[in-house]
């Protein structure tokens, strides 16, 4: 046994190891104190250790290092792709503040506080892997218990709908991407990234239904067509709180590891990977949006939004570039600011009011002036318009495939914006147009909820504006060296 | 700091002060004072930009100041103005002073209101003095947004399907210009030397390889020209500018629109010489269309929003038109045309705003003789006409005959032929202006019940006769201001042969 | 001569101040300003004939023309530039004294005829814009000032005519001269642009000098078989024919009629629409390289000449016969110029001939039309129907109406037979056919006129027990006497030596052969009109009778205002126009909304995709896998 | 296992045949306990190839974990859920199609990728059983081909999925 | 070992299958988990072979084989519990039933 690699565990692993020790924390923290005291601090601590987590571990700095004989790597930039899943974390946790203390679940709070830690932990092993069972298990870790805290909600609602639909359709995909992974096991004989990389014969049919089964995979967690159908029911069923996880966190971090995944793995053939990323990205974004038009639930309206979006997250992949990550990682933060504030304003209105229909947002304008500009804000974020921070995004994630050549891909995604701003503008036109003789009164947050929701409007207003954001981030993504 | 950023700094103040304003009063008083500050400043621009010509300051954009804004992409905040810039500056801010009295008594939620017209109007100057690519870009789009809700809420008639019409079709321009735009910046510089956004420096380095300036340039064409309202991309104009409250009317298509115009020959031309002048015969045939079809379409229509629409659309071709003649005296008339279409047709719509105000219909068959009724208004509404046919000593002429003279230079026959076509569109025009002014404000009054309704308030007559001055000022003493535009047209000219 | 340019700069004042005070002057007020302000202005353009006229000549006996001012406006081109500037030779300073005499006589008479009109300070207004448009026409210095105030004439002759807008009618004429006139103009500026595009001026002077640029330039360009240069001449001539209302083009001058009265004089018969041919005056020396322009000109002056002489000769509205009479007289004009020639000073008699007669015509046409005002002030009613027998009741009105009508048919000493003695003087040099033809358009308008005046002062008794015509009041008499006086003495002006072809003085010598034909037909002319009408009796109507159909034709002027209607409603508006908006809505925009309907049918079609069955969801995602792959072997295999 | 070739032909096709006929009759059979008992036999089976091949202690675990841990879960939730004796309604004709296309097609793509690609020829070393040692050295050590991460992580997924479980069967 | 490997090969590629047909077309959800479990036993069978007849120096496959049969066993817990929670919501375990939310 080789202790001297302990201190560089320490060094390397402090984002997994302080979220684990932040978990067991929560755990005890849960089991030991008074109920009324966890009513009142319970979902504080949470957030605080999470924020505490993230300014002690997430600091992106250093270099590039492997441990673990290459299964665990760390970059400046997946430190930073961490940071970015933690501040996305923290945002969604106020958020769900007043839902998961409401009577109904505080049973089960301390549950979602720690099941939303391992989901991260989970995550965090994905896009700091370097050997694909490290990749699993962080998938399925990231996975399964989203899948209970999709079912979370004991009473009425379709929530065990949806927690059944995601975890079959996830059990599924993990058994295909299994298959994939035996497949390139029987070609390279090592399930290192860099081996496979070395060793995988890349232009047999073998190594192309593998990739294709591997895409398969993770394409179901970041919801590409035509692995994505779990999720606008998924995302409608669900607790809002979790669905906004899904949407950004869990979708971010696939995100993140997919391309990193195929940036290690997959670099000796990238027009293989790329060619399927061109269809795919075409089919997610369409598909997604043709979807979207015609949604009335919001929630199942933002699921179809949060396909599409993927399609352009993609994007970044495709680039393959140093670029393309920087602009995918920061594509990603601009994404979760904005749809969790989308996300934010929904969950406000549904639990005081339990309405999610686009029709019931008639005439919000009139009672809920800042729910609705928050709204407005993040929609207008979500079509890029600037100068909101998604008008930026979406640029450089656009300039990073047009760097690459992909002239007539990012045509057909800019086409495809036109749909998306249209039913964007749906839900501007019913909060601000569409008259409405009984609107929803006038809904209260609590300060968690209201934290939240200016954390994200601020950030949309500001993250575009400030480019020192994207400097930093692309910064780091040179030193990655891809 | 350069003063052009005030610029874009004096509308955000505005936008602050607007919305700490408790009443209409105070949010009237907020909006006059800006407006009237920024137009101080547009005529202060003007005169240090001639002061600086003067001098002797040849360089081509004056006031240039950059700021590294996003050093990976080497995107910066880049300022500067040539004459052209100055003039639309100009032109905007007359418009949003004149936009303002025209919007005076504007219900519900007239704070809103006013706010989404001055980020609206942030857009149009920071496009204006933009000279960086990427910041151009970004306030086209922030001057796009605003109009979904100001006519989605403030409008009338079917204002959610038009504003929803004129947001995507306009955004589809966009989405054609982002491509446009990264494919100009991807190939700005020779191999080697750093990328740029700066337009300047762009068209200093000359780089863009012939084949790709085939694909760039009807990308950025189009996507501008269907701000421009291109043939056959022109139609979210009519019902947008038919559903639109007054103010915005006046200003989508008084200074929106030549944003279209603007952009066409400022990146399009301006950074794909090659292109623009193996492509421009395309291009000649649509906006030639545009120019007889939009006049010949405003001949049937009953909504006076509507026949003004398709005349912008007639209009705006034109400008477009002398813009693909890449020659100094038809590119300096189309500048002038959008300076001159900008000022009548917001004079137009703010006029007609004011008659549907009264009488609560745009239809020239249920209106007839308000001569008789307001006559200032009307008076107004026939000057505005007469512009707009060309009458000399308004702005309208000068702008036409600048074009038709600079186009017909042309060497090719085929152009010249096109511009005797274009010609045609005086008499057409003739046509509907004169049947409008005929049915609507001669006569016998229609409506009996319109015989109660008054004439134009103090605010209106503001409004209005800031705007007819401003025509006939250009009407009478175009000498200065084609000096102004033709001078700095000479740098681009160059490039072109 | 710097003060010319307050010719100019007086009436615009006057039409600003008028124009912008308007109802807060009181009319009398406007009227004497205007008045005055025309006054000083007719008085500077004596005094610029004066000065101009007294002028040495120089050493080929030409008056040299002077460029008082000259003002660059607007620069196209490093050639090209529209000055605004005052251009004197003897023509455009004949013009001037034309132009502010009968706009002098116009404005006194007005205050007169128009009094206790409402907006009669508007009224003033535009006239003054008027002045000030026409002045500045005559004046241009380069076509495209020209241009400029051509289109300001326009416009003030639309704003007059409408002057009434209430009346429909008015309004209709209003538009329909504009656009007439518009579509003429639309010829012009293209001719503008060919004939700068080849010569690379505007300039009058440079133009005139060097007449044969045009054809050096243009070498070998020929457009459907004609020279460039000849269409672009024939266009311009197009401008000019327009305003000057020639056939086929004259339709909207006898609608033009709608307006008051003392404007048809001003405009519609003195000033404005002998435009045309002052335009085609202007640009001689450049339409002598064309001669196939010229003998265009002079077959469709000949054409409308006979034509509006025998609608004139039916028509039974005042006006209206005076307007055909009119556009015969400016045809004659037309005529006498295509006939001349410029190389000598015999030779271009024509051109001589064609400015005399202008002057003259402008004179005892404004004259007849301020009688014909004043008639209808009396009668209140245009129809030859409600009149009759006025000679009593009108006797200045009666006197000057004569003089005049023996004027224009040709009676010697009255100027009218001077000049258009000098025209077929010059046709028949020319050309013996168009010399009778013009002959014959001179008798129907010796007997056209003398029908009008027949049939307005004798024809019957009327018994006015309801309501006795009286005689206008001073304001209005007081103008007719002036003109009436300057009709007969005008004749007797020397002419030729102020106007002609070179500028060199010419010696107006009566060709008595010609002279002594025109008066017998005069004559006889007078005769047959008096024999028909001067009792009142059923021989008119007999004859018209027996000519049913030709009569009936003439009446409604051959239909060309129908076939104009038909070709404008039911070609352009239904044909053109109506189906482009309607290919707009349902093509252009059915296409837009094609895009968005498509997709939204789409995505109703495809909401099966997404059926909530855990199973069809793995199997689309397993079959997706499996395509990909399947694909992506068969590319890369 | 030292095997005689003939005898692990046997032993193989044997397998073999339980393995494909028990998998096919699980997925089709009407009863729900059946088709348990099935799962049963093919895990059994697989068991037996792992042994098979050499690799007991993977058998072991496959044993233990599927056949005593997973299968017991099974049958308790079936025993929870179903009415004995109930059997399942057939599948409509379309699923079955639809699941024989997606099978199918499935199985062809992976079997043409499979035969298809030149497989090493590869030493068949009788390397034996690895030792067990060896094994528990790689699942505790921290360079290549060790697995201490994932032994811990995984542990993780195992913390992490009791509590959801827990979670979520829990009637509050 | 005379029995080539793309038997062995063959063998999981069956069950697995077997497993999807399964999966699609039986109803009841655990039966659904029963094709699942299947799918996952087959991928570990070609784990297993894999690393025996192609890289027999070392374990790597079969090392992902046992934390395969271990994630498994996790993904059943999960299952298992909702398919409770279902049972318990409307009480039958159809996966048909399951459509409440589509389009």
């Amino acid at each position: 046994m080789d202790f001297s690699q302990y201190s560089l565990i320490w060094e390397y692993m402090q984002p997994e190891l302080l979220l684990l020790v932040a978990t067991i924390l929560l755990f005890f923290v849960d089991l030991f104190a008074s109920p009324r005291f966890l009513d009142k601090w319970f979902s504080g601590i949470a957030c605080v250790l999470l924020a505490a987590v993230t300014a002690i571990s997430c600091i992106p700095g250093g270099e590039t290092h492997t441990l673990f004989g290459g299964m665990f790597i760390s970059t400046p930039m997946t430190t930073a792709m961490k940071l970015v899943l933690n501040i996305g974390t923290i945002l969604v946790l106020l958020q769900a503040h007043s839902w998961v203390n409401s009577e109904a679940c505080k049973v089960r709070r301390g549950e979602f506080y720690e099941l939303m830690f391992f989901t991260l932990f989970g995550m965090y092993l994905m896009i700091s892997s370097g050997h694909f069972l490290i990749f699993f298990i962080g998938l399925e870790t990231a996975s399964l218990p989203i899948a209970a805290l999709v079912a979370f909600n004991k009473q009425g609602g379709d929530s065990y709908e949806s927690g059944a639909k995601y975890l079959f359709n996830a059990v599924f995909s993990s058994a295909i991407f299994l298959m994939g992974i035996s497949f390139m096991y029987a070609m390279s004989g090592s399930l290192y990234f860099e081996d496979i990389a070395l060793n995988a014969a890349n232009n047999t049919a073998l190594f192309v239904v593998a990739l294709a089964f591997i895409i398969s995979g993770i394409g179901f967690k970041l919801s590409l067509v035509p692995f994505h159908l779990w999720t606008a029911d998924v995302y409608q069923g669900g607790p809002t709180a979790v669905t906004a996880y899904l949407s950004v966190i869990s979708k971010g971090a696939a995100a993140f590891a997919f391309l990193w995944v195929l940036f290690k793995t997959f670099s000796p053939s990238p027009e293989l990977w790329q060619g399927i990323l061109y269809v795919l990205i075409i089919l997610t974004i369409t598909l997604g949006n043709l979807f979207a038009i015609r949604q009335k639930d919001l929630k199942r309206f933002l699921a179809f939004s949060s396909i599409s979006q993927a399609g352009y997250i993609m994007l970044g992949v495709m680039a393959n570039s140093a670029q393309g990550l920087t602009a995918l990682v920061y594509y990603i933060l601009v994404y979760i600011f904005s749809n969790l504030a989308a996300f934010g304003v929904i969950a406000s209105i549904e639990n005081k009011t339990g309405k999610v229909s686009m029709d019931d947002y008639n005439g919000l304008y009139q009672t809920n002036p800042k729910l609705s500009l928050a709204m407005m804000l993040a929609m207008f974020s979500l079509a890029g318009i600037p100068p909101f921070a998604g008008f930026f995004s979406k640029f450089f994630i656009f300039a990073s495939a047009v760097n690459s050549g992909y002239y007539i891909l990012v045509l057909i995604a800019l086409l495809n914006t036109i749909i998306s701003l249209f039913y964007y503008l749906l839900v501007v036109k019913a909060m601000f147009i569409n008259p409405n003789d009984n609107p929803i009164e006038t809904v209260k947050t609590n300060c968690y909820g209201r934290t939240g929701l200016v954390i994200c409007v601020a950030g949309i207003l500001v993250l575009g504006i400030a480019s020192c954001v994207y400097g930093y981030l692309s910064g780091l993504s040179l030193t990655v060296g891809i | 700091m350069n003063f052009l950023s005030l610029f874009v700094l004096i509308p955000i103040l505005m936008m602050a002060g607007l919305a700490i304003a408790r009443d209409m009063k105070q949010i009237r008083t907020v909006a006059v004072a800006f407006s009237t500050l920024q137009l101080g400043l547009a005529i202060y621009t003007v005169l240090k930009y001639l002061a600086e010509r003067a001098a002797g300051n040849a360089e081509e954009m004056l006031f240039q100041a950059s700021t590294m804004w996003y050093e990976p992409l080497n995107i910066h905040y880049a300022v500067g103005v040539d004459g052209i810039s100055v003039t639309m500056l100009l032109l905007t801010a007359i418009i949003v002073f004149a936009g303002v009295f025209a919007s005076w008594k504007i219900e519900p939620l007239s704070k809103e209101f006013f706010l989404w017209l001055t980020l609206l109007s942030i857009g149009v100057y920071g496009f204006f003095i933009s000279i960086d690519l990427f910041t151009m870009f970004m306030f086209y789009e922030v001057a796009l947004i605003p109009m979904y809700l100001l006519i989605g809420v403030w409008g009338s008639g079917k204002k959610n399907y038009s504003a929803m019409k004129l947001t995507l079709m306009l955004m589809g321009g966009s989405a054609l210009l982002m491509l446009g735009i990264l494919g100009i910046y991807y190939h700005s510089a020779p191999e080697g030397a750093p990328l740029t956004m700066n337009i300047l420096e762009i068209a200093g380095n000359n780089a863009i390889p012939h084949d790709w300036q085939y694909f760039l340039f009807p990308l950025t064409f189009v996507g501008f020209g269907i701000l421009g309202a291109m043939f056959p991309f022109h139609t979210w104009s009519p019902d947008g500018h038919a559903s639109a409250p007054t103010a915005v009317s006046m200003l989508h298509a008084g200074v929106l629109m030549k944003l279209g115009g603007y952009g066409c020959f400022r990146v399009a031309i301006y950074l794909m010489p090659f292109a623009a002048q193996e492509l421009s015969w395309i291009f000649l045939i649509l906006t030639g269309i545009s120019v007889v079809y939009g006049a010949f379409s405003a001949c049937v229509q009953t909504d006076l929003k509507y026949i003004n629409a398709y005349s912008s659309v007639s209009h705006c071709g034109l400008v477009l038109f002398a813009i693909l003649m890449l020659n100094n005296t038809a590119m300096t008339g189309a500048v002038m045309q959008m300076l001159s279409h900008g000022l009548m047709t917001a004079l137009f719509f703010a006029l007609i705003g004011m008659i549907y105000g009264r009488t609560h219909t745009r239809d020239i068959r249920e209106m007839g003789g308000l001569m008789q009724i307001m006559p200032f208004l009307s008076v107004c509404y026939v000057i505005a006409g007469l512009a707009s046919l060309g009458l000399p000593g308004l702005s309208g002429f000068v702008a036409e005959m600048t074009i038709f003279v600079g186009s017909f230079q042309h060497t090719d026959m085929f152009h010249r032929v096109f511009t005797i076509v274009a010609c045609c569109s005086i008499v057409i025009t003739a046509v509907y202006i004169l049947r409008v002014v005929g049915k609507l404000l001669y006569g016998a009054v229609q409506n009996e019940h319109h015989r109660e309704l008054t004439d134009a308030t103090w605010w209106e007559r503001l409004s209005a006769v800031t705007l007819i001055v401003c025509v006939a000022a250009i009407g009478c003493f175009p000498g200065w201001i084609s000096n102004l535009i033709s001078n700095s047209l000479n740098a681009i000219v160059e490039r072109l042969s | 001569m710097e003060y010319t340019v307050f010719i100019l700069l007086l009436p615009l004042a006057m039409f600003l101040l008028l124009g912008l005070l308007d109802s807060k002057l009181k009319p009398r007020v406007a009227g004497i300003l205007g008045t005055l302000g025309m006054t000083v202005c007719t008085a500077l353009a004596y005094f610029t004939a004066y000065q101009f006229f007294t002028q040495p000549r120089n050493a080929e006996g030409v008056i040299p023309s002077v460029t008082p001012y000259n003002y660059e406006w607007l620069r196209f081109t490093e050639h090209l530039h529209i000055d605004l500037g005052i251009y004197l030779d003897p023509i455009s300073v004949m013009m001037l004294v034309v132009i502010t005499t009968v706009s002098l006589m116009v404005h006194i008479y007005s205050l007169g005829y128009m009094h206790g009109e409402k907006g009669f300070q508007r009224y003033y207004a535009f006239l003054s814009l008027f002045s000030m448009s026409m002045l500045g026409l005559v004046v241009a210095t380069n076509i495209f000032q020209m241009y400029i105030f051509w289109e300001l004439v326009g416009v003030s002759s639309y704003l007059l005519i409408g002057f009434y807008y209430t009346k429909p009618a008015a309004i209709a004429a209003s538009k329909k001269a504009f656009i007439v006139t518009r579509f003429a103009d639309l010829g012009f500026l293209i001719g503008i642009l060919i004939l700068s595009f080849f010569t690379k001026t505007f300039d009058f002077a440079t133009l005139t000098a060097t007449p044969t640029a045009i054809i050096t330039e243009t070498a070998g360009a020929t457009f459907l078989g004609c020279s460039v240069a000849s269409w672009a001449l024939a266009l311009i001539f197009m401008g000019g024919a327009g305003k000057s209302a020639m056939f086929p083009l004259h339709i909207w001058l006898p609608d033009a009629m709608e307006g008051p009265t003392p404007v048809s004089a001003l405009i519609h018969a003195a000033t404005m629409v002998v435009a045309g041919v002052y335009l085609v005056a202007r640009l001689f020396p450049v339409y002598c390289v064309t001669p196939e322009v010229l003998e265009l000109i002079t077959t469709v002056g000949a054409i409308t000449a006979l034509y509006a002489a025998i609608v004139a000769c039916v028509q039974t509205d005042i006006k209206r016969v005076l307007a055909f009479s009119t556009i015969s007289q400016i045809a004659f004009m037309i005529v006498a110029l295509g006939v001349a020639n410029d190389t000598d000073l015999h030779e271009g008699l024509g051109y001589m001939a064609s400015m005399f007669h202008l002057f003259t015509h402008a004179m005892f046409k404004a004259l007849l039309f301020l009688g014909a005002g004043a008639i209808i002030h009396a009668v209140h009613s245009n129809e030859m129907s409600e009149m009759g027998g006025l000679r009593k009741y009108m006797p200045i009105t009666h006197i000057t109406f004569l003089i005049a009508c023996l004027a224009i048919a040709g009676i010697p000493p009255f100027s009218g037979f001077f000049s258009k003695d000098e025209i077929l003087t010059a046709v028949m040099h020319k050309s013996t056919f168009w010399g009778i033809w013009m002959t014959v358009v001179a008798g129907l308008t010796a007997f056209y006129m003398f029908r009008l005046y027949f049939r307005i002062f004798w024809w019957k008794n009327t018994d006015c027990s309801h309501h006795t015509p009286h005689e206008a009041p001073l304001t209005m008499t007081l103008p007719l006497i002036f003109l009436a006086l300057v009709t007969c003495v005008a004749g007797f002006i020397p002419f030729g030596e102020l106007v002609s072809v070179n500028g060199q003085p010419y010696h107006i010598h009566l060709d008595w052969s010609v002279a002594t034909t025109s008066i017998i037909v005069a004559v006889c002319a007078i005769s047959l009109a008096a024999w028909l009408y001067l009792k009142e009796n059923k021989k008119p109507t007999a004859m018209a009778d027996a000519t049913r159909t030709l009569h009936t034709a003439a009446y409604r002027r051959f239909y060309i205002d129908e076939i104009y209607l038909f070709v404008t409603h039911k070609i352009i508006f239904k044909c053109i126009c109506a189906p482009i908006a309607w290919f707009d809505r349902h093509i252009i925009d059915g296409t837009m909304d094609m895009f968005a309907n498509v997709t939204q049918w789409v995505s109703a079609r495809i909401k099966g995709l997404q059926s909530g069955y855990i199973q069809s969801y793995v199997w689309i995602l397993l079959m997706g896998t499996l395509l990909i792959a399947a694909i992506t072997i068969c590319c890369l295999l | 296992m030292e095997l005689l070739p003939l005898a692990q032909q046997v032993l193989f096709y044997l397998l073999a045949i339980v393995i494909v006929v028990c998998s096919i009759l699980a997925v089709t059979t009407r009863r729900i306990l059946r088709a348990a008992t099935y799962l049963l036999f093919v895990l059994l089976s697989t068991a037996g190839i792992y042994f098979m091949l050499d690799y007991t202690f993977l058998g072991s675990v496959q044993i233990a974990v599927y056949a005593g841990g997973i299968l017991v879960l099974f049958v308790f939730s079936i025993l929870l859920t179903s009415h004995p004796g109930e059997s399942c309604e057939k599948s409509s004709l379309t699923k079955r199609i639809l699941g024989i296309v997606a099978a199918l097609t499935g199985a062809a793509v992976c079997a043409y990728a499979l035969f298809t690609y030149q497989w090493p020829a590869v030493d068949l070393i009788e390397t034996g059983e690895h030792p067990i040692k060896a094994l528990g050295h790689a699942l505790i050590g921290m360079d290549k081909f060790q697995y201490l991460l994932p032994f811990e992580a995984v542990s993780v997924l195992l913390l992490a999925c009791i509590i959801g479980a827990i979670l979520i069967a829990r009637k509050r | 070992m005379e029995i080539p490997m793309i038997y062995y090969i063959v063998l999981s590629l069956v069950m697995f299958f077997a497993g999807v047909y399964g999966f699609i077309t039986r109803k009841n959800m655990l039966m659904m988990l029963i094709s699942i479990e299947l799918m996952l036993n087959a991928v570990d069978i070609n784990f297993a072979v894999f690393n025996r007849f192609l890289f027999p120096g070392q374990m790597e496959g079969m090392v992902f084989a046992i934390f395969a049969i271990a994630i498994a066993a996790a993904e059943t817990a999960i299952a298992i519990a909702i398919i409770i929670n279902i049972f318990r919501h409307i009480r039958n375990i159809d996966a048909d039933n399951l459509d409440d939310m589509k389009y």
